[in-house]
């Protein structure tokens, strides 16, 4: 039996407005040296976090959004966008940022870990995963 | 206009206090006047010097102080409000038997009658919280 | 002269949005700010609230917050204005007084 | 002309999971010895600071809600009710408070200065004031 | 084992019910604490959200949290269980992992 | 059960704090062990030694300091989260050129990584927040 443990990331609030989202990346950029499975879910208003074309300039603060692109290259395999959420809010995956993925050894790739499920599949994620971190 | 601004909620949790800041600034550009900016609540924390943001994001309390500097603002932080909070100048720490201060500089701590008061001197009153 | 109400919280997460609309008169004006920006956009779950308030209130959206967030002012509800910090202190200056739906 | 203003105080919150409701009952406690005309509004979860029978002895918090019996005391005129915020909770007025009131000079007294509104007169209320505080 | 959901945020203020609702799965638990805990309360126009839940979701309020609010036991919706901090660490004792919908 | 504890709002605004401490409280009464509380995002506010609450009310700081001394509980403060928000131990002092100190016994200032390693060890980790 392998000791990594599943740990799912829970994003529910819109960047900027709070500080939730910026800070919860924080911890994952963190997670990737202790080596386990890293997954991130966003749900709700969590779904903004992943649009592309942020721009800070006018409100002052650090735009953090560039960092999501990176998270391939943190050990996050994962990102899960819950469907409803995104549809109630008129966005589709084309409104998001693209996340690629390559495995360094085996030098398996993945173009996009940025993935749609739907609440079934989600909720079946949330309960296989070890260890839910909430922001 | 004769204004007044209410905080109510701690620098970078909330992006409150960013925009209570950027508000203030674009109507001191304008020429209006404000009479004072209140901190409750968590609001009170926008007034530490202790805070190192970093390096490339802003420096809300550096933004206050130099806002303050350049237009003779009047920074208030509510005594009640930061004594559940540990904000605490020079009167504060004698009073209650604290080792050390924290307030940053051009802030003062004093009563909640300076809200009432600016919401009477005042034309408006404009509130952010969360 | 009629009040400014301000929302800064996203319509799909607080109900502030809903209480500030049932309590705000005809003829007043919303601005919507830091995570109320979201329900100014067409095509979403939210966007008949904001359609509606139109009918008989101006609605305006803070630019600098609705571009942080990467929104697109063509995903805009027509009818709703852009500002800037500057347009929101002349709408507080224009104002009566300031109902702040935090 | 009266340079008395119109006090508004907007009570959106529930108690002790935050603490803007008791907070925002200190700026109304002081705001007596400024003599201008205040009223307090209850709306949303705002009618639950109204509820009797709080006790907190096993949360360890202080249990604040004995003060707004007192109000009518503090220069407090009016405390409005939302309707709408009421009944969506399954609440009445006979779950809230009675605070009565008297004019210490006229001797002119009030039973009750509770009043439930609805949203039609709320929002009259509210743009009548000349100050809306929000906590 | 199956999970326990925490809820601490009032159904009639926020979103955060709903999406647990959604998101957790028959067998799960639901503990309501701090402003969740007016969820538990029959009569209101959030009950049927956890008499829908009790179907097939076992749901717990923390009766400390449940008192200090000032509600009574006899508006309790039937089949929400009481728990006290006791209680609710039994709760998380039990089951598979926590998930905070904070 | 070997729990750990993350808290993610300050004391006194939100009730996050008043819970985790009655929940940790009542675990380790019943004799579970808890690793580590992590102070995460505001929640590293509950780590000031400044504070002066009302003295009708609870002091936050202190439940955890007790608790902390009763039963050798670990209290980490986030750094990164301290920084924004100026809560400063000697060695933060020192490299942030900070004049003041503001840390409350018993806690002590650490990196995320503190809040990873608590996962990874414990049965069950117990959100606290907004």
């Amino acid at each position: 039996m392998s000791d990594k443990k599943q740990f799912m990331f829970l994003n529910r609030r819109a960047p900027y407005g709070t500080i939730y989202a910026w800070e919860s990346l924080e911890v994952v950029l963190i997670a990737a040296a202790f080596e386990q499975a890293v997954s991130l879910a966003f749900i709700d208003d969590g779904v903004y976090q992943l649009v592309t074309g942020q721009d800070t300039t006018g409100i002052g603060m650090k735009n953090f959004s560039p960092t999501y692109k990176t998270l391939g290259d943190y050990e996050v395999r994962h990102m899960y966008v819950d469907k409803d959420s995104l549809e109630a809010r008129g966005l589709s995956v084309d409104d998001l940022v693209v996340v690629p993925w390559e495995d360094w050894e085996t030098e398996e790739t993945v173009d996009n870990i940025v993935e749609v499920v739907d609440s079934a599949k989600l909720a079946e994620l949330l309960e296989e995963s070890d260890v839910v971190f909430s922001f | 206009m004769k204004f007044a601004i209410q905080v109510n909620e701690g620098p970078y949790q909330h992006q409150a206090s960013d925009s209570a800041y950027q508000f203030t600034k674009a109507a001191l550009e304008k020429g209006h006047e404000c009479f004072r900016v209140f901190f409750y609540h968590d609001g009170v924390l926008n007034g530490t010097r202790l805070t190192t943001p970093p390096q490339d994001d802003r420096n809300i309390v550096n933004n206050w102080v130099e806002l303050a500097e350049k237009y003779d603002l009047d920074l208030v932080v509510c005594v009640a409000a930061a004594q559940r909070r540990g904000i605490v100048d020079e009167g504060e720490a004698e009073r209650n038997g604290k080792d050390a201060t924290n307030i940053a500089p051009r802030f003062r701590i004093s009563g909640l009658g300076q809200l009432i008061e600016a919401a009477i001197q005042c034309d408006k009153l404009v509130v952010f919280g969360d | 002269m009629s009040d400014l109400h301000t929302v800064n919280k996203s319509p799909f997460e607080k109900n502030s949005l809903d209480t500030c609309l049932r309590l705000s008169k005809a003829g007043s004006s919303i601005l919507l700010y830091e995570d109320g920006v979201y329900a100014a956009l067409a095509g979403t779950s939210a966007s008949e609230k904001i359609t509606g308030a139109l009918a008989d209130r101006k609605v305006y959206v803070l630019e600098p917050d609705f571009r942080a967030r990467g929104l697109k002012a063509d995903r805009l509800i027509e009818g709703v204005e852009m500002v800037d910090y500057a347009g929101f202190v002349d709408l507080v200056d224009a104002c009566s007084k300031v109902q702040a739906w935090v």
